[in-house]
């Protein structure tokens, strides 16, 4: 299992804070689990496709497409931020 | 250091008094807080949300902090950041860095502020007459974090 | 524009509230404390008296508010400036300044700051171990004020 | 008469802090003033003579040698300052 968290805009996007995924087999960096989650539908497809605002962290640092992912990692999906 | 992220109010005078300690090589208190505005971006703002990323949001200004330190001459350096809902007037955020002079704890100040300005995983939510709005980050924003060349 | 010159000890939060004015376009307060330190070029300090221009001061330091209000989107500045015998850990000068951002206020208000060390009309006298001496101006002083061309 | 004000170091090496004095036909300037005071003697010569760190403010600003002095002026000589 990994834990997905979305922030701000994108979680009232997909109705969601907070989830829990069986990693898929296939599933081996970022760009996959991306992939993996655009694939459930339209309103996923909107929120996280190419060219959408997008930031990752993995395990609470920054990542990028080719971060590997693996059994127990937390990952959170959020639009660029906007503090202070 | 000190990181706080809260939805309480915070008092400078007594946050100051606890991270100086009674330190007497302290010569330089720089500080910053940062306000909400009844406008921005034109529109007038009747109150604001601040979500943030429970734990990565005070692990990245703990890190920020370290750089900052690694930078200049300073003693050390308290954030206070509040989330939940803010009215026009409220206090936002709190920044003090103490040091032996004042150049250092001036940068290092700014340079913490300007990464809780772009680059800590906060967001803001503001509801105007025309209802209720996420705020986009701002390009000037990441042009002053640009130029610590900050990490992250 | 407020410069106080006086004897007595400051609350920053205080003189914040009241700088503020709850003026609503206020976005940024940028402030700085410094502080008596228990050393100075190496020797210990116990007490030291500062001493002023009346008048001179407080006009020189009003001139410098407003160069740094022709200089920086700012609203307002504060300046507080002890005299008279201080010890360690005590307060000494207090600056601060509002804005509408955050960049303006840091500059406006560390711009005060040099003029404050470097030009008004302060002159500080210390009691070492080794009796009571004048200090002497500082070279890394006179090169911070140089960095903004300040007149006077 | 104008008006004299000595400062920290320079008050103490002098004795003095304020003065009033009759002001002399010969100073025109700042250059002459400070000519008349270093003729007073020692402690003058040795506190205010060429190359000793003293500054100058006539009515409040900073003056030089040629600042015009006249009847009702406040010159103020100090060391270099050292605030905050």
């Amino acid at each position: 299992m990994i834990t997905v968290l979305y922030f701000a805009r994108l979680r009232e996007a997909l109705g969601t804070g907070s989830e829990q995924i069986a990693l898929p087999p296939a599933v081996r960096d970022l760009e996959g689990l991306r992939a993996f989650l655009i694939a459930r539908g339209e309103a996923w497809a909107e929120a996280l496709g190419p060219g959408r605002p997008v930031r990752v962290a993995v395990n609470q640092d920054m990542a990028a497409d080719d971060t590997p992912i693996v059994e127990g990692d937390e990952v959170a999906f959020f639009p660029p931020v906007t503090g202070g | 250091m000190t990181v706080r992220v809260q939805t309480e109010d915070f008092d400078i005078s007594a946050e100051i008094a606890a991270l100086r300690r009674d330190n007497p090589k302290v010569g330089a208190i720089a500080s910053f807080i940062g306000v909400v505005r009844d406008i921005n971006d034109g529109d007038a703002v009747a109150e604001m949300t601040l979500e943030h990323y429970p734990g990565m949001t005070e692990k990245s200004i703990e890190g920020i902090i370290t750089q900052a330190r690694g930078r200049w001459n300073i003693f050390d350096a308290l954030v206070v950041h509040r989330v939940g809902t803010l009215k026009p007037l409220d206090q936002i955020v709190l920044v003090i860095v103490t040091g032996g002079h004042r150049g250092d704890a001036f940068a290092a100040c700014e340079f913490v502020m300007d990464y809780l300005k772009t680059r800590a995983p906060f967001w803001k939510k503001e509801k105007t007459g025309a209802g209720a709005r996420w705020v986009d980050a701002r390009e000037s924003d990441d042009i002053a974090a640009e130029r610590w060349r900050i990490k992250g």
